[in-house]
């Protein structure tokens, strides 16, 4: 669409005359800087870039963006987006949840449009919570939450959204969260510029309803003993001086070990490029919540072909072998016959 | 009893016959009726037909459960239904005839494959006795050939193992009765060479059983004699014979190219309307997309999320699915977006008979949805009418910028009728107009989009697709503020705009066409109103009960909702308005309710049409009454 | 312009008085009027109150989206709604002042917070100018309070830091308002000290800060008077306040105690339903159990399997979802177990305005499903009402074996009114009997149990639950054969089932009680009909109308499917039918259809109750049109 | 229920008076005989066992079990079952799907009724096609099939049921095939017994529609080289004389070794009972479908808390701590007065 130059844009051209409505303090308005910002810089044009989203505090994101929107029902955006993706390729789609719209009422088109690979760039704001409805557990709450629905604890064993995921054979799967504007960046370039679905999941904070749930590893003073940096083709190591680090085996799987023990050699090499995701998946199991060490990063980004253009294929195909359509021929594809 | 009369030389013309096929699941029933359908279509007959196969895949072989039939009916001039009772019943084994019998015409003929009727295969069918041999056929003619046993004579010398012979045994039926009926040969096997052409021996062996069964018919002495229905007189032009799903699916293709908006299929199978998923699937040089969502919601979800990027939106499905997709059809008219929701109606409630039909979703269409939620509401008449109400459909949606809901139903989803092909030409242009510049200028003379500026005339709003500069805006499920289109909870803004849906809905009135008065437009005693595929069976009743002295007026509705203009005065005009549907009465409430006219109902709820001969009965009934 | 006369001696008496609290939605005015409320109560006023917030959970500080708002109405008299024009406003900020100032009555006091009326906060309100000094309030009495610094003043000495010393401002603005009404002080300092028992230092400031006000009115020179509002003269008995979603939850574990089948709750958080989830899963102790399904779907789902294992199933929800739980409610029906349906509505179409009430569901209710699917339908006319109506339903669904749909919506969720507590030895016996044994016997003689075997009066099926020796059976959503439940497909069977299900339905007509008509029974000129929440205000307008020397009769359905047995002659009794409703006249176009009575609509779509005032004019209006 | 000693039956006993309406040759037969042999086994009374179901060809099975049954509706037979198994925790819930209703339009109720280890046995037909509706392509069909809505090959990349299943936290997962009457009763078996959701994925064949989609594993003479089966305790090996074997290194996840160069020792021993499910899901990506050789068996059999228990649990410890509730005082719990 219109002229090729790219014009140049700052964080004002992207941001819509909205006024934000989360509560102050929320982790969304990180979130949305950091999306805001990186904008400029991906070469694209407002136009051509759409934001669909479900309901929740998470999901009012599209009315701030200065782009396309969709602000559409609780759980429904990623199969809005799959229609609109696969009518447009030329759109940047982005779909914006929470972790009730993304994994509750809406777990099952997340997971088929993981696995359909469709183009689209999905920011999973994982607070552990329904915000919007004002405090329920939602499914990645840890066992024995107490809330407006579970005086006397929740029962519900929690979703790893990064299991789910590739569970599902997501070919991108990260996870940053709303402390590290710069981190979160870089992984939304990643999630952006990958061809298919790509999700991330971002820690944020409910400042209300559970506020702090995140706090012990992505307060400033804890990262560095709680947050393992996926970087690809790296050992995995963390800790002040990297002193410590993560080793695979056949039996135990994934686990910590102290890098003076086992000799860097040891460490397992991060490789996002894996066919299989067996090893992408161990690491997602790592941390059993977001109180152990816990892998931030990209766990998996690999190359499948992409839905809309194999659709897209399959017409020019069809176009090529057999011309473009022509409905007379069509109405008389059947036999026909003549009334004189 | 079996008859042994000497065949008569000439074949003895009828105006009319309705043919009933009827054998196991297994048994290609439902092939067997289509090509001898097809081949009177090519001969020039007007015809109606009616499968009816059960819910199972396939049944265990022999059993009333399995029996899969398909019902025709041709004559030599224009008829509108398949037909009430067979004239001639084709059953391939017992539980076919057992099934079947009770339909049949009086003294109608019925031809038997009398290897099927072994004791197992009698008791399989609940028959203690052999219906063959204890009367029980009284009255009927009767003709018993050994169907199975003189196919695989005909087709083993091939080399074809037996099992596999027997299996053309449906072609041998087919050729006995197109003897019988002196339908031309060759269409039928030019269609076998073409249709097994990747199994040649299949070909070979059903050519040959065909043949057999003609031959049968002309040589064995035991056909009182063959009859000859003249082609119908129609109107000049080129044919084609369609079920309504394919038409269905053609009108979708049409309207996407008048449209100029490539069309994009989201939806999930289900019965009876995954055909059209089918036919589309394969039309992809038409630039056409088809996705097999995951559920019923995704594949409307799509449609829409398709829509707002500019395509042609549509979404096929039946009940069930419809009841799950009213959650976003509530979110696609409060986006106003166009997009066609395509439900083909099935005996409900819940799973209920998915395989057979019914009119009992049109109060869900209308009314299905949270909060004030008006939608246009259109129902088809016949099998080929799906063509033009698909595009009617499209134009109502693009106009208005309003998901628009198309209800047909099992049987004219699968029901075939002769249509004469449009001029292409002549179709409607559906060109659409998309928002290219800004439509508002804020206070500080600064130029907006605001999505929600309507067109004054038919209050729709622009269509500003994304990729389009300087247009980006954001539209959502919460109410939105007049013009500008940003969310907003102010009371009477809600209160306008609510309104406003209602009334470019209700304005539609104004751009389709007047309900039209056929029959006794004058004097009737009775109108009778319908709507959707009853219209066949209406239109014969009523001139059955114009036949028998009566005055009678007709109207059938296409348009739901909105209801054509003028219905009201029409219906005033008459002391009697009788409403007859396959559901517990639907129309006739909202009749009721719109005019304050005493509408009375004639409901059948059996999965099956209705007949003629009992809807004449019904008017009759009402006829008795003092209005 | 402000106020500076001397306060009188003794308060003055008035009869009732309406009061707004309105601030940001950080202020914690819902909590401030729910006090105020409450100590009312206690004082043995009659009331009824309408809380008022946004969609946001905390949309920006200072701005008019951020506005949250509680009224009530405090009477010695009986009062049926939280009056239309507030006689005080107590605005917290500009915001407050700005989005509430047109609702107050002519010459109504106006209590403001002085220093949140800085000029920052008067841009966010969107005032360029200062309504206290540009004249914007003339008319008004308006004290200016400086809230803020006060409370700081009486709050920092306790030590607590500035920012949570100026929270407590709401505490000041109660008791600031507690003086001018004369509430007794005790009760909510009681209540203070053991709501924030867990936070001592806060609960110290709130009481200090709720002290300063009550004081700040007393000694202050600067208001006219204070005002005294007696005890009303309400029937004897123990009293409660309730919200509507409070009665339903408390009148979902009575039904549970009353049938003695245990309670579950299959349900998935939705606004304005959530509240009732909130309060079922709190009394475990009952043996209540509750679900937080993935979805509504699953919700429902969970519910109607639990019904199967013979517990009382219920799922709550408001209308999106509703519509995704339709096709459930298909197989539900279906399948003719209990199940009880709670769909408390808010603005739509599709997410519209969650917060705010509407009823606009009633159709969706009656014919939201597939096929013919007829559900009886209840709704509640006030809070209280609610819980008297879960057991009503409890009864219906139990009795007739079929799912219940029970409308309330967000005002009466909500809102509270005093509530004399049942007897609750009084309440209906709503014990059921499960099939134990075989209910039919084979030709073989051998006895087996038919899941469809009806109860010939009530046409109910027999339950027989899961762990019952010998019952063993299968139930489905496809059509089943009258009797055994079988699958079937044949016609007849499927005909006769269809209106089986619909007589059951309508059967349930002779055993609800009759439509009762009050007002001028005999004489009147017009007969207002009405459903659900919009009760209270119906009543008061329908008393304005009569002062004004009109006749007029009301009748107020509770049974909207079926409908009472009485109401067609009922209505035909009256010149002039008007149904007012919360919608674009829904009940109006049922009564239209099933009566053919001429029943005219007085429709409002705000999100709002109706006013009695406004409702007033509207009838006045339709006495003037000749019938 | 009723007397305590659980009466003798056989199949009959356990088989209901309808007629069985699946295609001759339809692989459901042999599904269902396998469970009709399996229940006399069980020690458990007819009438405290339901099967749930919800559309498809292999959801009429309830109708063939003298037990209690519910035929329901397309996808929606966990979220059915879930409420009836909380309800009702002396029953024996089973759930019979086919990879449509199970995968396709029912995957959220399915992974959430997982994560939730609701107590159900979840018997999943895997035909690779949906039969019912007389063949379009299914979740796990492979991708460029082509089927009537897909007349040009399939794009979607399809799910695998084991590895779904475990990304969503399923405690007992497990894979069987109907050529093998013995591996389905004990596989049927061992899934009855876990407590909480157990997960049976059973490789169905459609003679109708999808004919011979398990033939290359399933096939009598194909099984030795083509089917691993999964051996709690033993080192996983298959293929005449057990020749090959399973390994597991970081690298390169599970693979395929010849013994004889590895070595016994090196190969993966088999347990069920890892708390980590990496491993299992290692082994569930060893086979990119039914043409390599594929793991049959039990993946993964661990305990967790099971949710029905749970509710009941705090049931009663509410109403050991509050007494049974009393409505009196429920309806005095707020403030209340007395007018005289
Ligand atoms: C069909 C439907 N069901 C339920 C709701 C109510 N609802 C709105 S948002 C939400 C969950 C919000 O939680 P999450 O997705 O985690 O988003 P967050 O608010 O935490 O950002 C719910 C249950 C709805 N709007 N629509
Ligand atoms: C809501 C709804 N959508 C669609 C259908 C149609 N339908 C019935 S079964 C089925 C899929 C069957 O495939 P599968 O679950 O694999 O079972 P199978 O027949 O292969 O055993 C579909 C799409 C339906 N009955 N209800
Ligand atoms: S409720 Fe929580 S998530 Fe929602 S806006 Fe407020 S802080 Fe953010
Ligand atoms: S269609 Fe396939 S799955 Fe269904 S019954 Fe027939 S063979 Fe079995
Ligand atoms: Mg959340
Ligand atoms: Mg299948």
């Amino acid at each position: 669409m219109s002229d090729t130059v790219i014009p140049v844009t700052t964080r004002k051209d992207w941001s819509s005359d909205q006024e934000v409505r989360w509560c102050p303090g929320c982790g969304d308005y990180s979130i949305l800087a950091a999306v805001q910002l990186l904008m400029p810089d991906l070469g694209i044009r407002r136009e051509d870039v759409v934001f669909v989203s479900g309901i929740g505090c998470a999901a009012r994101f599209p009315y701030y963006m200065n782009t396309y929107g969709m602000h559409t029902i609780h759980g429904r955006a990623p199969a809005i987006a799959t229609g609109l993706a696969m009518a447009r390729p030329d759109l940047h789609v982005w779909v914006v949840s929470g972790d009730g719209d993304a994994l509750s009422i809406g777990g099952n088109h997340l997971i088929h449009a993981l696995r359909r690979n469709i183009n689209i760039t999905l920011l999973l704001f994982n607070n552990q919570i329904y915000g919007l409805t004002k405090g329920q557990y939602s499914p990645t709450s840890e066992v024995g939450k107490v809330t407006k629905s579970t005086p006397f604890g929740s029962l519900d064993h929690p979703f790893n959204p990064v299991s789910v995921a590739i569970g599902a054979e997501a070919t991108f799967v990260a996870r940053t969260h709303d402390m590290d504007r710069k981190h979160m960046m870089e992984v939304f370039r990643r999630a952006f510029e990958h061809r298919g679905s790509s999700l991330v999941e971002v820690y944020q904070n409910c400042n209300v309803f559970n506020d702090g749930a995140f706090g012990e590893i992505t307060a400033k003073q804890n990262r560095d003993e709680m947050l393992i940096p996926l970087r690809h083709g790296e050992p995995i190591r963390f800790g002040a001086e990297g002193s410590r680090g993560v080793v695979i085996d056949g039996q135990r799987g994934a686990h910590i070990v102290d890098v003076a023990d086992v000799g860097e050699d040891a460490l397992l090499v991060h490789d996002e490029t894996r066919s299989d995701p067996s090893v992408a998946f161990m690491l997602s199991r790592l941390a059993r919540g977001p109180h152990e060490p816990t892998p931030v990063g990209i766990f998996r980004a690999v190359e499948r072909p992409e839905y809309g253009e194999g659709v897209s294929r399959q017409l020019a195909v069809a176009q090529k072998e057999r011309g473009p359509g022509d409905l007379e021929t069509l109405l008389r594809s059947g036999a026909t016959w003549e009334v004189g | 009893m079996t008859n042994t009369a000497v065949p008569a030389t000439a074949p003895e013309v009828v105006d009319r016959v309705i043919i009933r096929f009827a054998g196991d699941s297994g048994d290609g029933m439902q092939l067997t009726g289509d090509r001898f359908t097809t081949s009177s279509a090519l001969y020039g007959n007007d015809l109606a037909t009616l499968p009816d196969f059960p819910a199972e895949i396939r049944a265990p072989a022999g059993t009333l459960a399995g029996v899969s039939a398909f019902q025709v009916q041709i004559s030599d001039h224009d008829i509108t239904t398949p037909g009430d009772a067979p004239d001639v019943l084709v059953a391939m084994n017992p539980a076919a005839l057992h099934s079947q019998i009770g339909r049949v015409a009086p003294r109608a003929t019925v031809i038997v494959n009398g290897d099927a009727f072994d004791d197992r295969s009698l008791a399989k069918a609940g028959y203690s006795t052999n219906p063959l041999r204890d009367g029980t056929l009284d009255g009927f003619t009767v003709y018993e050939v050994p169907m199975t046993s003189l196919t695989r004579g005909a087709v083993e010398p091939l080399g074809v193992k037996t099992r596999d012979a027997e299996r053309s045994k449906n072609f041998f039926a087919l050729g006995l009765v197109s003897w019988m009926y002196t339908r031309p040969v060759d269409p039928t096997l030019e269609w076998i060479d073409k249709r097994f052409a990747t199994k040649p021996t299949v070909a070979e062996a059903n050519t040959v059983a065909f043949k057999a069964g003609h031959a049968f018919g002309e040589t064995a002495e035991l056909f009182a004699h063959r009859y000859e229905v003249h082609p119908a007189k129609l109107p000049a032009g080129t044919y084609t014979n369609v079920t309504g799903n394919t038409a269905l699916a053609w009108g979708l293709v049409a309207a996407s190219q008048l449209s100029g908006l490539p069309l994009f299929l989201g939806s999930y199978p289900i019965t009876p309307a995954s055909d059209i998923l089918h036919e589309l699937s394969r039309h992809k040089n038409f630039g056409v997309r088809t996705l097999q969502a995951e559920d019923e919601i995704a594949g409307i979800g799509a449609a829409l999320g398709a829509a707002y990027g500019g395509h042609l939106g549509v979404t096929t499905t039946s009940g069930p699915g419809m009841a799950l997709k009213s959650e976003t059809m509530g979110l696609a008219l409060n986006l106003e977006l166009p997009l066609l929701i395509i439900d083909i109606q099935r005996g409900g409630p819940s799973t209920g008979l998915p395989t057979k039909t019914e009119q009992a979703d049109l109060l869900m269409a209308l009314y299905g949805r949270h909060g004030e939620s008006p939608l246009p509401v259109l129902a088809a008449r016949s099998p080929s009418h799906c063509f033009e109400l698909a595009i009617e459909a499209a134009r109502i949606a693009l106009t208005w910028r309003t998901p628009v809901i198309l209800l047909s139903d099992g049987y004219l989803a699968n029901g075939t009728e002769p249509w004469r092909l449009p001029d292409v030409a002549s179709l409607p242009d559906l060109h659409v107009e998309f928002a290219t510049e800004p439509n508002h200028m804020n206070p500080d003379g600064s130029e907006v989009f605001w999505p929600y500026e309507r067109d004054p005339d038919t209050l729709a709003r622009p269509w500003a697709l994304p990729g389009t500069p300087d247009l980006m805006h954001r539209i959502g499920g919460l109410e939105k503020e007049e013009g500008s289109g940003n969310v907003s909870y102010d009371p009477a803004n809600h209160e306008r705009m609510v309104r406003i849906r209602a009334a470019k809905i209700a304005g539609i009135a104004d751009h389709i066409p007047e309900a039209e008065v056929t029959g006794d437009v004058d004097d009737a005693e009775l109108v009778v109103v319908g709507w959707g595929s009853t219209w066949g069976a209406i239109d014969g009743a009523a001139s059955r009960v114009r036949r028998s002295g009566h005055r009678v007026a007709q109207v059938h509705l296409t348009h739901l909702n909105p209801l054509p203009r003028n219905l009201g005065d029409v219906l005033r005009r008459y002391p009697r308005v009788v409403v007859p549907e396959l559901n517990l009465g639907q129309l006739s409430r909202e009749l009721r309710a719109e005019y304050l006219v005493d509408a009375r109902s004639v409901t059948r709820v059996r999965g099956l049409p209705f007949t003629a001969a009992e809807l004449e009965l019904a008017i009759l009934d009402h006829l008795e009454v003092a209005p």
